[in-house]
């Protein structure tokens, strides 16, 4: 098992805390406070198959870099997107939060977590879950999110739309 | 349920020439009837050769509502059998896809050979002096009535009757051809996994969608837009164009650009969109790509391929390919109002790397159910789905230049991008294959 | 599936002047031909022109299995249009209300005016020398049949047959009328948002509820009774009753309380229950209330308003009115075993904050699917259901004082308020729109 | 939706001596004829009268379609009663179990006495003089046709025709006989809970399974070899083996041991396998159990009644019995393609509290939802569930040993474990009972 | 971002636990100990939908005062309550805690969390979720509950029944 | 309400993460390692009935002692199990973490937690939810299960598979 503050690094609590604010910016729609989140290399990535080694020889359900993570973003904002309409919803459960690893070289720190989240729209909502697994930078100050990888239990399945941030 | 329709009515008199009746997107009996004689009739794409490469892989999928399996018997044959066990019915794999050495039923163990014959029988002594005949093909698993290979497609027909395959294919096996020949090594291997997207809508919306031209620049244009606008803002004027924006940017080229694409139509309710020109046209080159092609087929040929830029292929009423993404969507209707479509990429032999990779990048940016283009098409079609239970009209239009197509060799029909000529002719097979059996 | 009935039986005699038939709730081919008969052919409660108010608001509804508009076109015309594009079909809407210039399709972009009214089409020239005729009716956003309006009460029909609005809601227009007078200014709005409520039960249990005064003593004694009692528990004797109590006592108030509110019943199916009396009328005042209708009013016709105090109106079949309390609540029937209920409510314009308050209060405590009231009669509906699909008997019975109704001018029959009167006014009016079509 | 029966055809074409046609398993139509024709006309299994050993008890269930109660009127008499209200068709308990001093309807208070009857109306006067009639027995609960009880064992028919219970349970009857002689006090006690198990496939896969003894070699080889490795592996040798093992050893037995339980097959579709040996024969011997059992019958009669170890008996279509461990399993089709297994336990009055726990460790090994040997065969019934719907062959196989039984008295069948007699002997009666009304 | 133990303030593990707890005594059907928390002039909303303002002016799913909280629960152990036979269950998970706010002066505390409540009533389970804020009164032992608002993700759904207490 | 660290006890944290690495092994499919957790005469119960008081004279959904427990897991390895193909899949959030009770006589506590379970195979996704109930023998260094109860919400509903372990 993990220490909860690896030396000089995080603590835990300052983990959860950064989990729960995204998870808060995510159900609140305030997402370009969210995509402000990452790294300018940052990544958010949700895989279309159980432990998927790659995101570049495999498709995924959403693999976005800075500049795709913003058109995302703005999306939710453009009148004309006609399957937002009326917006979807979202409420993020983070849970089971683990600090996996810390480099004090890189000052980097591998997260692991669970979540549920619920998406509703237009009377339907539909259940997604399973695990995060954050790599986060730190500076003593605050997070910066340099990959979120969003494993989902069926990501297998045949979805029908996805359209909220996991 | 079928309030709408008479089963003894003509199916025929919901299609005419340029607008076919509302309910053959809604009706239940008309979908039953559609399975019956369309999907476990004509020839239906089934898989490609490169998922079952080594003998005793199999690839389990369904015909319209009848699971098959399409698995490698030995080397150099692929087969296609029903998924059942000639017992008492079971499905002989519960799994999508693996490698077995025989099928051997999980419920009394009935052995099969991978060539679908009986191989052996627990205590089959039981047997003996009953009418139970282990000669008889019923007491093997059934292959398909027809199976067809197309430079790897396998296409399976689940009648005995009909036109062969390659005559089936007439006008499209071009596509194909041409997807193919982007490989250096001229072969195609399907790799990176499945995208499986379900639609809450008639299977026909989908298949309709593909090559209307018209829809872009509406649908797609909060995605491209929105695409083009972010990267103008993000990106310095001099960096390249990332490879998404290439990707996006065209979904809202202008009414002109989608015109100029053109259309061509074929027998079988088969079409494609684009030719000199697509989406696809304008992407950068990927390094050495070039050079492998030129050194495998010449500059001459290598330039001939090139020049071919399809944009969406539809071989009616199952299979669809982007050749110049290397990219193909397969329609599974499920119900009257529910369709699985399913995405898969190519890896073209012989090729660099990157045109996976670009190939992969399209896919999810398209064809994934969480991301930007797909869910706007999807998202018309529910419209559609939800407005065509209004009574308001009962037609859907399909107008556009009617009568200004242009015939060409072979039953080829050709017309400007914007026309709405490959949903008539998708009409004009729909009526053939509905009413074929009645008349 | 239709196991109960052989569609070419008369459904007419499904109905007997003091039965009707189990099948008729639990079939689902009954169901369809009340879409068709009834739903999609009488008039149907759409909303209210206060929903809106200003040029190119929308409501997004339904009628019957079609989705349908409801618009401001200019500051005085509402309208009801087929949410479908002439086009391809899609829904031009996808939202449920909102404001718009002109309805853009999302799909390939037709525009229609706020009046329907086809605009513009995206490269118009394509059609040129084709059978599309953009003056054809057909070409534009379709009007339903009729549509009629009183006090703001936006009904429409799909058939352009039938009575005229006004004929139709003889003897239950003064329900609306006592609603609208409540109003110092004569004039309502809804406000407070809406409650929906989903029930898995036929919609003709809802709706036979509502003036079925048998029941509240027996469902709702939970909830009113504990209500009481947790009151006298909690309150000081003196202390003045709490809002909540005033509305849930009466729900137990004695059967010769809900006798003496007495029944009215009319043509095509509506009656009213209470009139002098009904849960309603022991509400205590609200301060400056009465002030301000003398002042518009004058104290006599103030003290007539107020002395019609009507429980539950009944507009067969979509639209239900509790005025006293400022309340509606509308049916979408969606299958043979449900039903969404939408609750509304309304502000008197002019009258102090307070009445709207107690409106929400009622609103609340009474229709919401997470309280205390509406469960029960849910529960009531869920039980019938499954009941009815037993046959222990054939029949759901409506003997209660029969033969006693007092016929009054205009078709108006009159009762006491346990008779079963309304329940056979309802399917007399069923059993003439279900048989129109046959005789 | 029948798009494979017209259901204009003689369904007995439907099944021939050795084989049925697949539809039988998939076909809606078919269903709600086998509701109609078979489970809400023949015996049909309710519950056991220990469920409600006191006056007022009652347990709330459904036949076929229909909820009805079973209840303990006085001390003696078990009856069964449509669960719903003579008035407007509410059910009458909305939960499982529990005990009423009468029968009240939540809706409009209608009061019936234990054994059904009418005893009060809530305002009764609103129906005098009008058609209502109290004494009807339409204004009473209506009890079922007829209800019968074996040893506790209710049983209920919605038909008034048709053979009397003990006709009906002739060859059967044997089974719950040495299920209930079992217990030294010779009476039997449900206990210890029900397990649910929801299988989304045809009832009739289910029930064929009891006594198909060619599939637990194959389909439990998985749970019952783990289990052997598992326990050799873990215990030492000298160790007595576990109750768990002792359980699920034997169905992995070998084809031999489970050929020579033999099969015996009766009128009216029942069968039994085991006799002398089955699954459970070899079960360690339960200290104290034996003395009492030859203490109330004697070495001898004890001897006798050990001897007989059945397997499963198939009371046809609705009750699956295993005496020798006590536990039975009732099967409630719901759709063509879902079936609720409810599994029950009994308690063996007089014996020690050591065979209760075994039975309990039993059905929870082998009926669970979440364990080994459930979902072993649920999985054998979803494969055939879905294979059936390929068309790769029309007909499931029955042939094993056909014209190989033996005829004994009484209409009573007798062949090899192995054999297919009891489908065949179920399709026999279901075709019987599918044809009667036709014919 | 937060502080976890503001000035003089509750500790966030004593909120934690509060939550628990009230969740607790909801999963065990105790619920008379349940309305207990309540402050004297303590609400329980459940809002119709989203951002609502205004508990007054427009419809809610439920909103309770002291007297209305008292009669939901005893209804629960009202025979004659047909809706409630059998009677529903409920499990309560409660994450992503967090205080928003404490004032010192008036000694409440804002506290929001996520939560995922199951109902579960004759083989139906229903799946919400959302966000709870709650209000509350400290008095450096223990917790009074002013109001707890649970914003449902699906709000605005036509809802069948929620019997139970989110 | 309970004490976060009782006397010589081991500490909430030290709880949590025993949960959340239990939770990642069956998440991860690592059931040997989970079967390892667990004491000699360590019991996996999941009741079929609510506060079912007793595994021995009622029916339960799964009750494993070691031997049973061993089956199960070796199963999931099996390639004759058929309802095995594919291998269903399983996410566990833990939350509502508390101790219960710790006897500092035999070293052991009681912990109750609450969970979502998602169970995936074959495009069906199957949410559970429920409370655990812990007892875990401590040893000053690492703690071993000696009972784990899973009380689902819907126990007595008419379940289909429930492949994995909860
Ligand atoms: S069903 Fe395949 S062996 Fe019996
Ligand atoms: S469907 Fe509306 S513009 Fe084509
Ligand atoms: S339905 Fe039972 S009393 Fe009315
Ligand atoms: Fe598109
Ligand atoms: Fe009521
Ligand atoms: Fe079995």
């Amino acid at each position: 098992m993990r220490a909860d503050q690896p030396n000089n690094g995080p603590s835990l609590r300052s983990v959860e805390k950064f989990l729960f604010y995204e998870a808060r910016l995510l159900d609140q729609g305030r997402l370009e406070e969210w995509g402000q989140l990452f790294t300018d290399d940052g990544i958010y990535w949700v895989p279309a198959t159980v432990d998927q080694p790659d995101p570049i020889h495999h498709v995924s359900l959403m693999y976005d870099d800075k500049l795709l993570r913003a058109v995302r973003i703005r999306r939710f904002a453009d009148k004309q997107a006609i399957p937002l309409q009326p917006l979807p919803r979202g409420v993020h459960l983070v849970s089971n939060i683990e600090i996996d690893n810390y480099s004090s070289s890189s000052r980097e720190c591998i997260i692991s977590s669970s979540f549920i989240v619920l998406q509703y729209q237009r009377d339907k909502q539909a259940v997604f879950g399973g695990c995060y697994t954050h790599t986060l930078r730190w500076d003593d100050e605050r997070f910066a999110i340099k990959q979120k990888k969003a494993e989902l239990a069926n990501c297998e399945a045949a979805h029908e739309n996805i359209h909220i941030i996991l | 349920m079928s309030a709408d329709l008479d089963v003894d009515v003509d199916v025929g008199k919901l299609v005419e020439p340029d607008r076919v009746h509302r309910s053959i997107y809604t009706d239940p009996t008309i979908f039953q009837l559609e399975m019956e004689r369309i999907f476990e009739h004509t020839w239906i794409y089934v898989g490609h050769d490169s998922q079952v490469p080594d003998p005793g892989d199999y690839y389990a999928t369904v015909i319209g509502r009848q699971p098959v399996i399409m698995f490698r018997h030995t080397d150099t044959k692929v087969k296609v059998l029903y998924n059942r066990c000639a017992h008492k019915g079971a499905m002989l794999v519960g799994d999508t896809c693996g490698n077995v050495q025989q099928f051997s039923c999980g419920y009394h163990g009935w052995c099969y050979d991978t060539d679908g014959s009986l191989k052996s029988i627990p205590l089959e002594k039981g047997y003996d002096g009953t009418r139970f005949d282990r000669n008889d093909p019923q007491s093997s698993m059934r292959s398909v009535a027809r199976v067809g290979s197309y430079r790897g497609f396998v296409f399976a027909s689940l009648s005995p009757d009909g036109p062969e395959l390659r005559e089936w294919l007439v006008g499209v096996d071009a596509s194909i051809d041409n997807l193919a020949d982007r490989a250096p090594a001229g072969e195609l291997e399907i790799t990176g996994g499945v995208l499986r997207y379900m639609h809450d809508s008639n299977w026909k919306l989908f298949v309709e969608n593909l090559n209307d031209l018209m829809h872009p620049m509406k649908v797609h244009q909060s995605s491209s837009m929105t695409a083009r606008t972010t990267a103008k803002k993000m990106l310095s004027k001099d960096a390249p164009v990332p490879a998404a924006i290439e990707i996006l940017a065209p979904f809202s080229g202008g009414y002109s650009f989608f015109d100029t694409m053109g259309l061509h139509a074929f027998d079988y309710g088969h079409s494609y969109s684009g030719g000199k020109v697509s989406i696809h046209s304008a992407y950068s080159d990927i390094p050495d790509y070039v050079e492998a092609m030129e050194s495998a087929y010449g500059p001459e040929r290598t330039q001939d391929i090139f020049s071919e830029n399809r944009h969406n292929t539809i071989f009616y009423p199952s299979l669809t390919i982007k050749g110049a993404i290397q990219s193909i969507r397969v329609v599974r209707p499920i119900a009257v109002d529910r369709t699985l479509i399913e995405s898969w990429t190519f890896r073209l032999k012989g090729a660099p790397d990157a045109l996976l990779q670009r190939s992969i990048l399209y896919c999810n940016l398209v064809n994934s159910s969480a991301n930007l283009v797909g869910p706007e098409d999807y998202e018309a079609y529910l419209r559609q789905q939800h407005g065509l239970s209004s009574q308001g009209s009962d037609w859907v239009l399909m107008h556009r230049n009617f009568g200004q197509e242009r015939d060409l060799d072979n039953g080829e029909r050709a017309a400007n991008g914007t026309s709405d000529l490959a949903f008539r002719n998708q009409y004009l097979a729909w009526k053939n294959y509905m009413t074929a059996t009645i008349s």
